[in-house]
């Protein structure tokens, strides 16, 4: 079968569509993993380059993620259930003190719109929150986000608050927002930094073939 | 307090021109803006630090040397007067003290250069809108609202020339409106929600600034429309949504007038234009010298009407002549000089041209701003009733207008950016009058825990 | 290469204005400078860092970060053209290859954005004049000043479209001149010993540059005026003495031209104004959008007749916007933006007069840069024969014409200021008109562990 | 005997008048160290006082400095061989890399002219330089100064040259040059910033004052 029309229908953010495909592969036997990769994850992949390229906006791509999802509920419990993973799993927040989530919210559509399972703590989150949750699911990746000056620095508190606990080598830690910048990552001894929601997808995904 | 604006403040466009204001303001110190000249707006925060108890003597202390810097350098510059914004950091409002505290530092210093040098210092203070701190957030009362309150208070007891804010009321839908470009859903949070939660919270700064010796000064779409202008500096949406967006801010920072405040609108808020051609109120505007701040398309056009020119606001790291602040009064001064003394050569409008007709072209943004399409749009905008049919009209307004300007080659844009104008044509098209139907027809479309309908008289 | 200049470039005042020179000079990707327009001159430099081996590739990395910024956003903001200035560390010179290395990684940047954006971008390279890292310096042989001229060679030759430098051949007793406020030697200095120094080094500057297909561009009174302007802005000495220099500083700047230079002229060389006037070369100046790199009372009469309208110098420290060089860059644009169209639609003159009226009654150094008084000044200056008589005419001239403004009430300058117009005066007045008789009166009272007078051509 | 007249001379910048009271005064036999603290040092006061209240310039400091040094002339003789002390050592240079020495001379003879002994090692200064010079005079201030962004972080190369070598305790460092700011000054653990030469006067003198 050919996945090229469901890449397509994600493409052109058609959930409907995207449903229907997913249960016709699935009809055929298409192996849910190839769906998921072929069909969904690399959809998102090209609509991830045309933003790059200036061909698509944010709307369009959040279209597209949300025909994906509709798609990813098709094919879950069969996933779960063959004991196929999601490729990864973060845990994202805005720091205490800030209030800002608009980036924080466009950076967890994309991850999620990348195959990542995503546990959104919201805004104003304190460190002992990150951790717990981290630790709870298991997480790869622990996604800061500040947008104040007097807020980024509590990021350095929600790093240090893992290396305390002794875990900080188990996460890694990408971080966001106006006033963090790549040398102020490295300071905090976080792991990478990303420029915006799209930045974060490519970081996120060589973080997790690294760690394959 | 309430008030009604049925008709521009403005009969001539000749008139409409920076540094003057039908109706200018006075502050304690005797600095009038709006009064004939320009003044800058210098704004400052805090660098890299967390503002926690153990951190606040330091933090006045960073403060005092950023405003003795600054005072200083006008000074030398023989700046007239100038207008000091202190913009609170949110644990500044959660903690009335905190932000009373330095609020006070900053009116100390003002004074004293006044009383040295005749230097004609005035102070906007401008709490931050914690109410967002709890989600959904509690707008009409509760602890943080009345420290709100407090802090705003104790600001104006304090000394404070100017309250301002930038209120977020309605920010619940629209952050989610603006990455999805839903143009029903920005009218929706600014005309419904935006402009109940304004009415309800100026008549409160406005009663209490008033009682304190404190003026009532002015609020900004700046969670709204300036969150478009970033989303569409990224790329991320269209310009010419986010240009219609800054017009659908106006009935919204408009309430603030209609309760009763008096200007100078606060610098961020660019919709600002469209207030002043509405209430004659003074207003304050950022451009091409608040770029440490933000980079934006209206660089030079944003000065165009201003009152008071801003750099919107710089943390004190250190460059290689001074700190930030004091090289941001510095440009600001310069930029004064220039157009006050274009003014009084009779050049006024002349160079409020220029500036205009230098950036227009480039941006639907900047082109929203021109004085002549803010009179001609503002004129058909108050004909609208009510606060949300100002909303919907400021969009509608927007988008014929800057349809307009693309077939004649007024504006250059993209052509992606063109099946946008039809896109939200349709949308404004299908948006009822009555604000019940509208919010029967819209609700099971929003997210209804992100925000407490009843905080909006939504039932 | 040798050019003689005995009278102005213009008939005219109304011709002397910015973005216009009566010699234009053409980059390489077609700018043209001095051609009708004004356009940004971009400079940048390190943060804090040591220039070593270990740190090249970070170094390297730091520079590619700031010239993709700062193009990308001169394409955003639809910039026709730019001048990019790589002041070098002094490291970059003493070593060649470093140097050379970001160099030319500017310059493939620069070719980048021309090949796929059609920006026009240049390349001043400006090389340190690392001579002076001997003391007392030897300026006319030896490793240090090989690896000079080996720079330059390998800038030109990587593609750079303009060389420029800050010599500094004088320094060594102009330094204590200036903090001892002491006209004699800074005439000494400035018109014996810089004046010479510039012919030779000048004359190699042109014929490497010429030979590798760069232009040679043009000098700056750096170390000179700049330290006065400096220091006067400290309070050490009298603003007035700071500008009577500034005008002393010509015939020095104006020997490169002397020596086969075209310009456009380094933009901290305020002089450049005269030098424009005298060859018609174009300039490149700073002012309020250079207040990153240092405040000064020349805001906006700086750009009064500049072609090219220049930050000085910023590091690449983060704002809450982005990097400052695109900061900068952004500034510089929207300012360039409003004076062209000012031009375009016919108030060239209008623009550039209310530039120079806004600043020049406010400090003596503002004034000698009106575009009235530089024709003036810079006609009679010319009438001297040599650069020494040139240097010691623009000391008189400059005296003359403050104290006659002062008068006037056209500056105001503090009562503790005045009485340096007569000790001045009285100095200028007993300097002989004879170089070797001036030596050898004003040689006792030097520091003759210093410098070495052979290599100003001194016995 | 009225050391009134002496102060006013410093203050006029008359060397000769200068040289002349001094040597009357020695031969009214008023102690040594009375026409230095009184005469000549609390003249130079006086004069930074009227520089910081804008009432002179910098070559008006320069010349009192330089009467206040033909008076040491006379006096040097006798307040060594009777045991009197300068009030104390500073070794002073620009950081290797750096040539800009205008404002390092400044400050040079600004401390100069407030009593303290000075060792001037130039631009271009190399650690061990400093440590050197600063072991051989056994000095109390240590001046660093930088202009450049790319030679201020050498300041810390010096610092550290000195905690090497076991004596960073035995000195005082005071740093000062454009780029140069208080915090600059915390973090690499110099012990004073300057903003300019005036300042750095006020600041030698608490730290020897301290001392005693
Ligand atoms: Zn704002
Ligand atoms: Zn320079
Ligand atoms: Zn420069």
């Amino acid at each position: 079968m050919d996945l090229n029309q469901l890449s397509l229908a994600v493409q052109k953010g058609n959930a409907a569509k995207v449903k229907e495909i997913v249960n016709e592969a699935l009809a055929q036997k298409v192996s849910p993993s190839e769906i998921l990769n072929t069909g969904l994850i690399d959809a998102m992949s090209v609509v991830g380059e045309k933003f790059k390229n200036n061909e698509v906006y944010v709307p369009e791509m959040l279209m597209s993620a949300k025909a994906m999802n509709a798609g990813m509920q098709v094919l879950e419990p069969i996933l779960t259930s063959t004991g196929v993973k999601p490729i990864g799993k973060a845990v994202i927040g805005t720091v205490k003190g800030d209030l800002h989530d608009i980036g924080k919210n466009l950076v967890r559509m994309m991850l999620k719109g990348a195959g990542i399972e995503m546990y959104d703590l919201g805004i104003d989150v304190t460190a002992e929150a990150f951790l717990a949750k981290a630790k709870e699911v298991q997480a790869d990746l622990v996604c800061l986000s500040a947008l104040l000056t007097t807020t980024m620095p509590y990021m350095e508190s929600v790093v240090k608050e893992f290396e305390k606990a002794g875990v900080r080598d188990q996460f890694t830690f990408v971080i966001g927002g106006a006033p963090v910048s790549e040398s102020y990552a490295k300071s905090i001894k976080a792991d990478y930094y990303a420029d915006d929601a799209v930045v974060a997808v490519d970081v996120a995904k060589k973080i997790l073939a690294q760690k394959k | 307090m309430a008030k009604t604006f049925d008709k521009l403040a403005y009969n001539s466009l000749n008139d409409f021109v920076y540094g003057s204001a039908p109706n200018p303001v006075k502050t304690k110190h005797g600095l009038v803006i709006g009064g004939g000249a320009i003044y800058p707006e210098l704004n400052f925060t805090l660098p890299p630090m967390e503002v926690t108890a153990a951190n606040m003597p330091e933090i006045k202390q960073i403060y005092s040397e950023m405003i003795d810097g600054v005072l200083k350098r006008a000074v030398e510059l023989h700046a007239p007067g100038l207008v000091v914004e202190f913009e609170m950091l949110p644990e500044m409002t959660l903690v009335p003290e905190w932000g009373i505290e330095v609020n006070n530092i900053l009116v100390n210093a003002i004074a004293e250069y006044h009383a040295k040098y005749g230097l004609k210092g005035a102070l906007r203070s401008t709490p931050g809108d914690v109410r967002e701190f709890k989600r959904p957030p509690v707008q009409r009362s509760g602890e943080i609202y009345q420290n709100l309150l407090r802090t705003i208070e104790g600001s104006a007891k304090g000394g404070a020339d100017f309250i301002a804010i930038e209120t977020t009321g309605g920010k619940e839908v629209h952050d989610e409106a603006l990455v999805n470009a839903d143009l029903t859903k920005v009218i929706f949070a600014l005309g419904i929600m935006g402009t109940r939660d304004m009415k309800f919270i100026w008549e409160k700064i406005v009663e209490i600034s008033n009682a304190n010796g404190a003026q009532a000064a002015g609020d900004t779409a700046c969670g709204f429309a300036n969150t478009a202008m970033v989303l569409a500096h990224k790329g991320f949406i269209p310009n010419v949504f986010a240009a219609v967006v800054r017009v659908a801010s106006v009935a919204r920072t408009l309430a603030a007038y209609e309760a009763g405040a008096v200007g100078p609108n606060k610098d961020c808020g660019y919709e600002g234009v469209y207030c002043k051609a509405i209430t004659g109120s003074p207003i304050a505007m950022e451009g091409k010298s608040a770029a440490c701040a933000h980079l934006s398309a209206v660089g030079n056009i944003a000065a165009a009407v201003a009152d008071l020119w801003s750099n919107e606001s710089v943390t004190n790291v250190r460059l290689l002549s001074d700190i930030a602040p004091v090289v941001s009064i510095e440009q600001l001064i310069y930029d004064c000089r220039l157009m006050n003394l274009a003014k009084e050569k009779g050049y006024g409008v002349t160079f409020r041209d220029l500036l205009a007709d230098s950036d227009s072209k480039w941006d639907p943004q900047a082109y929203v701003l021109r004085p002549d399409v803010v009179l001609d749009i503002s004129k058909d905008l108050i004909k609208a009733k009510t606060p949300f049919l100002r909303t919907k009209a400021g969009a509608k307004l927007a988008i014929d207008k800057i349809r307009k300007a693309v077939d004649n080659n007024e504006i250059i844009i993209a052509e992606r950016e063109k099946p946008w104008l039809d896109i939200m044509d349709n949308q404004v098209e299908a948006i009822p009058d009555d604000e019940e139907k509208f919010w029967h027809e819209i609700k099971g479309e929003l997210e209804l825990d992100k925000f407490i309908p009843s905080e909006y008289e939504l039932k």
